[in-house]
């Protein structure tokens, strides 16, 4: 296999950049909430300066496809700063599931031009599985019949928003345009990523040729991989704002960062993090490689990052005391975001299982 | 002394029938016959009785169908305010606070915390000026339940800020409905505001209800807050009684969400749950037995870390249901509730158990030092008068 | 149930101190370590005097068979001293193991006269399977042919000083004497608790009536509820030592224990001995009562108190640093046999696996 | 300039057939083609080129089958003597010391650590006193590896102690065949003496074997100390090379040892000790790259504790093996083999990765300050001469 680079490139640096202003710009802790606070959870309108400035739709389809052909090494640089600011936007859901499953079927027509259209952030899509399914898992029976589709899929990320619903049913993948389906917000854990559920009752739809279990495997081995550099992101921000907070906060005449328990735990995860980051890295590289490597690397970098996430936003939490309680403070959205991360696309135990038979260490 | 309690709560329901007697008229009557906490003194709701005695009382006149003065409610008075108003407070400040404490005729809270002094209680900046027979109290404090419902607070402010923290505190009894008391909702990460904020602005506060020397609040307050870790963790608890039972049963009824990676943690959350109550009933035998032990401290350590174990377990547990909350509208409700709500939100509300009621940081401490014996840190903020303390 | 008592009674506490005393004088952390380096690592002149002058031997030995007819309650306190001095005698192997299994055919005739001898310190036993087996595991395949008893059993613990081999054949329960076996003892990993291999080439043997899964399920049950008692006294004596080890130890001119991160690690081992305690006292009351709770009791106890005496000696090691990793000072002892602790008879996670089904969570 | 490296390897393979040159006369002819280290300055077995070319040079050597100089045996000369040597040292130092350090001919072994001074290395006790062109050291230093094959030692010693501890060391290179040095064997847990103890009795050490100024030892030490942290965990590692490849191994022999509680424990430990590989390739690109990054703190933590776990579930899945041990004799081996020996050993030898090289609990108080920025503790022991601190 061709050497894996775990350092970010100077392009990457550049993508992180911009990415970081507009989000310090448009999606700060207040923003944020302000907005999931409101009928509108999903920021449409950050979303489609994301897609339209900076491409953030486009990293990895191919250029024969009205992508960019850059990677998901680039992809994954944007989910890590999409994960410090957990800005509530469909990019897992639209520009990460839905574009890789409709990648693995880019042969068929309708596929391509759904990929364009999104590729262009013309439209969003989302994926119809529940976010916690993991590679492997069984799928929802949405069953093809006569009449359309029926079916019914819980928890699905991002489908709020959704102009276009790629669904697996059980005759293959199908495109379906959201008025045709019953799309039902529900009451999320993430504020910030919302999830809803999707019902069809004989709902139209086109249905692309190609294998729906392989279009689906390779979007949540993707989502899987990309969702570790989020990870990364979630943690560093709870990492650092809780170092920030521990220089200027007092307590018995001291700053509370100089209390050595203290300095200990944050030692103890800025350890893991330097572990975390580096799993990450070799899952978007491998991703981008299509290497056969990628399964063992994504399962290791969501088996890790996932607890790393919760583990950080936890003691982010805890560190800060009583004000980390609040819902003014911004912590408790990368609380709620790391857990439900740690769910989204098969948790840290599922991903281990995953793991064992691929690197010879029977049951 | 049992038969005699036993006497005398047969006598108090031969003269107050609870089938026909008011609830408070009942209530009043306990404890005007020292039937309502029996450890206090004679004409304070009390016997002088042994506090374990209590419970002869308790189950009696529940059998009797009795009302009681549903004590979770007021929790804060009863297992705060009371003991130190007992300890420290004036003949007239007793008789007058505790009777409609006990019934709950009155609701008390509590206005220690403040947003800069959290851990370090003793930083904190509420003044409290001397005007002639009253101290007038302005400041913030935070973190306070049931503010909104209560006629009395016990309040602690700094009534010298030259002298070095602990030296300049005073301890007072506030009457929430002074005009310069603002109390506003505190939203919470589970949605809800359990809590409050506290704003007080040139509050009166006449001398007669202060409690203990003027500059001996620090000292006052111990005795509260030593109490409050009393009040944690004093119930017998059946087997899987608490979040393990909610945990344990989800695990029954998805059997096809179960792993076997999933299946040891949960097993290991049980043996952790079953001796945390072990423990808990170890201690209760210690009390019993006259022989009280510091193991309190670990069970509160120990509650803590198992409360948030436990619902993180179950939230990855329930996979796609534990991506869904049950509500995020602000409320306020009177009691936490950890069994009667879904998942999410015990995950969300039992982060606050390592915080509330002192953190577990300052729990760790004081079991290094006071249970093991383990040398203090240095300490930079001893001998320094409060007002040049770093903040 | 009657209700548990998990305080200590006076009647213990008597107990204990003589114990204590006892071993004060004869089994401090140089004279252990003597012992052990040299050629006869089983101290069994103190073993006599337990035996003779405190009883050990015949506590919960019903007052009808020659014994006491007190009961696991004090066995347990006995063996927490022991764990607390980690001295070399073969209480668990002959008191405790050997003893409950024949207390269990105790209808037999010879198993009495055993008993009787074992109560008195006439003679100690062994039961003669691994000491990593546990409650339920499969039995080592030893077999009663025409010539005696055939075969190989691995690890057996104290079966080096015994004078009778209690041995579980595929027709029963066989008594040996000890020169008609092969006992060869092992380099072992506890040097305070010494293993040896047994092997029967037609050994003659007398065989017991009754049964033999019962009696060795009794053994293990009972030694597994007892031995979370001497974990608690290894994890006591660990957590003791480096406490008063971190008070006159001097670094960066404050006393060592005077390190919030140090202190903050103590007091979470202190509160897992607290719970470990409670665990440890209800297994014992359990067996002493012959309560039916008596097997969840004990895979508690086991899974909890084995891993806390790790955890203590694993503490006691790191926190004295340099000093603790010498073979002079006794930390190792401790360590060894924490260690050797949490493999004899089940592993925390084979005390999961036993508690599972009796608690009605299925996997 | 690798061509021109090839090039010099080249002329010295010519002149020096490895085939039929004597490994030592061969290794003296490297360094003094200056291909031993070639960062080092030209004259000092070195061509002042960059420290990542010395790698096309052993590889050119490797490819030819000429010996090298074993460098694990000799790895404090390397790792900590020379960069020290090369920092603070005279020329005539360098000349004298460096060739035969280099070729192995001289061992050299490090005298820092004292019964009393571990972590706090800075309230070492050894003393040296001046008399004449000589200083003359008497003390106790503890941890020493290879000091009973050592020629030289790096030593640190007190040379005032009415001064604050960091202010009053003085850094020498100490004989060890002077006969004021005793050499004994330290037994460890483990049952083999990998370390000395080493008593100093007037050791006499000429003036000329300082390092560094006067009083100035603490400067020098740092030095030496952050080349030993640069040394851990630089090499490669393939995939389940290590400890993990053994644990691996020893589950996929154990078919009838496996359990689903231990199944997950090992691939969690295997996520880890991969996760804890690409740290370290990462950091290689990144010291590659030029720009170093402190992540070998983070894999000096994460290796301990990781070799701590694995070592001790591999004893737990070996169950009735895993209470047997290899071999406690009394030991002096060269090296530390972890894979050499079994599953006990392992275990206990582990123990020590998280004290030797600075103790976990210093490198996370060095990772909290020095990386994350946080504030250090209050210090009391910052202006106070040596010799009246606490010890």
């Amino acid at each position: 296999m061709s050497e894996p680079n775990l350092l970010y490139t100077d392009v990457e640096d550049d993508l992180r950049a911009s990415v970081r202003d507009l989000l310090a710009d448009r999606a700060d802790g207040a923003a944020v909430l302000g907005r999931v606070e409101s009928a509108e959870p999903h920021d449409l309108g950050l979303w489609r300066t994301l897609a339209a400035d900076l491409g953030v739709t486009s990293l990895h389809v191919p250029e024969s496809l009205g992508g960019q052909g850059a990677g998901y090494r680039e992809t994954a640089v944007v989910a890590e700063e999409l994960g410090r600011s957990v800005a509530p936007v469909p990019f897992l859901g639209s520009a990460v599931l839905a574009t890789a499953a409709l990648l693995r079927v880019s042969d068929d027509e309708h596929a391509r031009s759904a990929l364009a259209k999104l590729a262009a952030g013309d439209a969003t899509a989302a994926l119809v599985v529940p976010l916690s399914a993991w590679p492997g898992s069984p799928l929802p029976s949405v069953r093809a019949e006569g009449g359309g589709l029926v079916g019914t899929v819980r928890s699905v990320a991002d489908a709020a928003v959704a102009d276009l619903l790629v669904v697996p049913a059980d005759d293959g993948l199908h495109l379906v345009e959201a008025g045709a389906a019953r799309v039902t917000p529900v009451v999320s854990l993430d504020l910030t990523r919302p999830v809803a559920d999707v019902e069809f009752s004989g709902a139209a739809s086109v249905r692309v040729s190609g294998s729906a279990a392989a279009a689906v495997d390779a979007a949540l081995l993707t989502g899987a991989g990309v969702l570790a550099s989020e990870q990364v992101g979630v943690a560093q921000w709870c990492l650092d704002t809780t170092v920030a907070y521990l220089k200027e906060r007092y307590q018995f005449g001291r700053p509370v960062g100089s209390f050595q328990a203290l300095k200990h735990r944050l030692a103890d995860l800025w350890q893991e993090l330097v572990l975390a980051r580096a799993a990450a890295r070799y899952a978007a590289d491998r991703l981008a490689a299509g290497d056969q490597d990628a399964p063992i690397a994504v399962s290791v970098a969501q088996s890790l990052c996932a607890a790393v996430a919760v583990h950080a936003a936890e003691e982010c939490v805890q560190l800060h005391g009583g004000i980390g309680m609040t819902w003014e403070h911004p912590a408790h959205l990368y609380l709620k975001r790391a857990k439900a991360d740690e769910i989204a696309l098969g948790t840290p135990g599922r991903h281990r299982a995953v793991l064992a038979p691929l690197v010879d260490l029977p049951g | 002394m049992s038969e005699e309690l036993r006497e005398r709560v047969a006598a108090l329901l031969a003269a107050h029938d609870p089938a026909t007697t008011d609830r408070l008229e009942f209530l009043r009557a306990r404890f005007d016959a020292g039937l309502a906490w029996v450890h206090f003194p004679v004409g304070l709701g009390g016997l002088g009785a042994a506090r374990g005695d209590q419970r002869i009382v308790d189950e009696e006149l529940a059998k009797a169908g009795a009302p009681d003065n549903n004590p979770r409610r007021i929790g804060i008075g009863l297992g705060m305010a009371a003991p130190t108003i007992l300890a420290f407070g004036a003949d007239e400040q007793k008789r007058r606070f505790l009777r409609p404490l006990w019934t709950g005729e009155e609701v008390w809270c509590q206005l220690f915390s403040e947003p800069g002094a959290g851990s370090d209680l003793a930083a904190l900046g509420t003044r409290a000026r001397r005007d002639g027979d009253d101290w007038v109290v302005t400041g913030q404090k935070v973190w306070t339940s049931t503010a909104h419902t209560a006629r009395w607070a016990i309040l602690v402010a700094r009534t010298d800020p030259d002298v070095p923290k602990h030296a300049g505190m005073t301890y007072f009894v506030c009457d929430m409905t002074d005009p310069g008391v603002e109390v506003r909702p505190l939203r919470q990460i589970t949605g809800e505001a359990e809590f409050n904020e506290v704003f007080l602005t040139e509050v009166r506060i006449p001398d007669a209800h202060r409690l203990g020397a003027v500059g001996d609040g620090w000292r006052v307050a111990q005795t509260t807050l030593m109490n409050e870790r009393v009040a944690i963790g004093g119930r017998p608890v059946p087997r899987e009684g608490g979040m393990i039972g909610v945990v344990a049963d989800a695990w029954r009824a998805n059997p096809e969400r179960r792993t076997p990676e999933a299946h040891d943690r949960l097993v290991k959350l049980w043996v952790e749950s079953e001796a945390l109550r072990l423990a808990g009933t170890r201690l209760r035998q210690q009390l019993a037995a006259g022989s009280p032990g510091p193991e309190g401290s670990a069970m509160k350590l120990a509650f803590a870390r198992l409360a948030q174990t436990l619902s993180g377990f179950e939230v990855e547990l329930l996979a796609e249901d534990g991506l869904r909350y049950d509500d995020w509208t602000l409320r306020r409700p009177e009691l936490v509730d950890f069994t009667g709500r879904e998942a999410g939100y015990r995950y969300l509300r039992a982060k606050g158990n390592s915080i509330e009621g002192g953190t577990s940081e300052i729990l760790r401490n004081i079991i290094a030092e006071r249970i093991l014996g383990l040398p203090s840190e240095p300490r930079v903020d001893k001998d320094v008068p409060w007002k040049d303390l770093p903040k």
